[in-house]
């Protein structure tokens, strides 16, 4: 099917709107003067039978995946979870150590490190026990794992940039030493009300 | 080409100037023609050179590098007669550029080695690179973008994914994190100004020493260092108090006073000399 | 035009995926074993000319509005983020020269690279550190990610503006590597003068 310009235009105002729009919002986005409720109904037609459809609802306009292909969806709407700072850390930590038990990661963060923080990293699939530190009281010790390097894209380890290349990206400075101090203050509290 | 473009052409700043669009205005007092640029308007030496060539108003690859060492040296005069702060590497550019262009006008058979020819087309070859990349990187920011030109959807439905929980973070946030980790816990460097000063340990040190040889009451402040520095000499004094508590503490001196604030003696009791060391 | 099963499973896919994806991973998601990929050629066919158009940006595939529109769409849309001239001179200069080092990048830029640069176009994600090169020293190299391909509407590298032209005018290669090559070529022109 050959679409007109304006027909073009609504087209894509809907696949690029936050929401369902009104014809008048639609129509305001496009640029256009006329009505657009005929480049609608044309193209609902046109979607017909097809992965996407075009429906209406209360006078609102949207795409959405065909109803009888909606199994490829989620089912429930989970919201991906942001890895916490404290996470983030001790595996920053992890990757560029290991293999490090957790005592060792505690001395690098210079704070706690909860249970469920190195149980997140598990779960994630970022981090591995690596078997035990011959020393007193044989601490487990904690490595990446590859699907940590396909996540971060990383080929290897040695990937990572080293402290010369962080301190060129700007990356060493300490932006705020108060802020940093408050932060890690915080964590600390955290980390232990975690325990 | 480059011939009619070598030596004579006026520099003209204005040009220059309107025609680098990053470049800080021009700032004028009404009436007066003085050029208020900084040279902070270039990053760095080969960034002005290279806006410099592009006012020979030829192609890159047939500008004179002769005409354009002549525009950058007469750039930095006036500069200095505009009294404009000038970065150590626009003048280590100058000399080296002044080097070359001698070199340039000594007949051949006289010519150093490596040639100044040679040293002419690497700098010829180092704009034409940089000429170029400047230009990659505009034709890349003109391309369609997405976010600006092409739009995507901005909340997809999202498609079935085999984990319960979707962690996210990006190798940015990892490398960061430990970049901060780093700045947080690595033992800082403070740079203290050098501030004169006697420590306990060595006032202590000091104090014993000398006392071994004083057998009558002496004055604290004959103890202390006699040519020093006002701030030293402040510094010792309060270490040489606390040294004295601290040796008669220890029993090795005695310490005697006629009223408040009158002068400090002291003198090393009997035997203490022996028992040192 | 009427789909087939397979090519509405693929569209409903791309379309309702969260960013660019692997014709590998439209098959699993859409739980087929037949490649995709005459269903993706199929489907850019007929989206072409449409508001909507599926592209391929570094063997990954994604919806996006119809480039020809962007004078009507780009009006509301406020400016994806402003890159400095020295972050867009660096991010040319990984582009058509990765893998580069920051040294590299310092000696075709003559200046120092800023603090802060490489961390934007990494913090965007449009850069990433590739490994080290093997030279004393073993300093870090970058490379541009799907991410940039995708931003600046690249199917690969060899779509970069005019990359060709460079590479033949040696405008990639290293000063040494050109004078070398110039070296031998009036070389080879001596030669032929005095046969």
């Amino acid at each position: 099917m050959t679409l007109t310009m304006a027909a073009r235009l609504v087209e894509a105002v809907l696949f690029a709107a936050e929401g369902p729009l009104m014809p008048q919002e639609i129509a305001r986005h496009a640029g256009l003067e006329e009505s657009v409720l005929p480049h609608l109904t044309a193209l609902a037609d046109h979607y017909e039978g097809r992965g996407i459809e075009l429906v209406e609802r209360g006078g609102r306009w949207h795409f959405q995946t065909a109803a009888d292909l909606s199994y490829i969806l989620r089912r429930e709407r989970e919201e991906p979870r942001k890895l916490s700072r404290a996470a983030v850390e001790t595996l920053a930590i992890i990757a560029y150590h290991e293999p490090v038990s957790r005592a060792e990661i505690e001395a690098i963060r210079g704070v706690a490190v909860a249970k469920g923080t190195l149980d997140v990293l598990m779960e994630a699939g970022w981090i591995r026990p690596a078997g035990r530190r011959e020393v007193p009281g044989r601490p487990l010790i904690y490595a990446t794992t590859n699907d940590f390097l396909s996540h971060f894209g990383l080929s290897s380890r040695r990937d990572l940039p080293g402290i010369d290349d962080l301190r060129a990206a700007g990356l060493l400075d300490p932006i705020d030493l108060a802020m940093e101090a408050m932060e890690s203050q915080s964590l600390l509290e955290k980390d232990e009300d975690e325990d | 080409m480059s011939d009619e473009t070598t030596s004579d052409t006026p520099l003209d700043v204005n040009a220059l100037l309107g025609d680098a669009d990053w470049a800080e205005p021009v700032r004028r007092a009404p009436g007066e023609a003085v050029l208020t640029v900084s040279v902070e308007s270039w990053e760095g030496p080969l960034d002005l050179l290279l806006a410099l060539a592009r006012t020979q108003k030829v192609d890159l690859r047939e500008i004179s590098i002769l005409a354009l060492v002549e525009q950058y040296l007469r750039f930095i005069e006036e500069a200095a007669e505009l009294r404009l702060e000038l970065a150590a590497d626009y003048l280590v550019m100058a000399a080296w550029l002044a080097y070359l262009k001698s070199g340039l006008l000594l007949p051949k058979e006289a010519q150093p080695d490596p040639s100044p020819e040679e040293l002419a087309l690497r700098l010829h070859l180092r704009l034409q690179r940089l000429e170029a990349m400047r230009e990659a990187g505009a034709r890349l920011m003109a391309r369609d973008r997405i976010g600006r030109d092409v739009f995507i959807r901005p909340a997809p439905e999202g498609l079935h994914r085999p984990k319960a929980i979707v962690w996210q973070a990006s190798l940015y946030d990892l490398i960061q994190a430990y970049g901060q980790i780093k700045a947080r816990t690595a033992p800082r460097i403070h740079v203290v100004a050098r501030r004169l000063v006697m420590t306990l340990d060595e006032a202590i040190e000091r104090v014993s020493q000398l006392i071994g040889v004083q057998i009558e009451w002496a004055d604290l402040l004959s103890f202390l260092p006699a040519h020093a520095d006002p701030q030293l000499r402040r510094s010792a004094l309060a270490s040489s108090f606390v040294a004295t508590l601290e040796l008669a503490r220890l029993g090795r001196i005695e310490i005697r006073q006629e009223e408040t604030f009158a002068p400090l003696y002291l003198k090393a009791t009997a035997g203490s000399s022996e028992t040192r060391t």
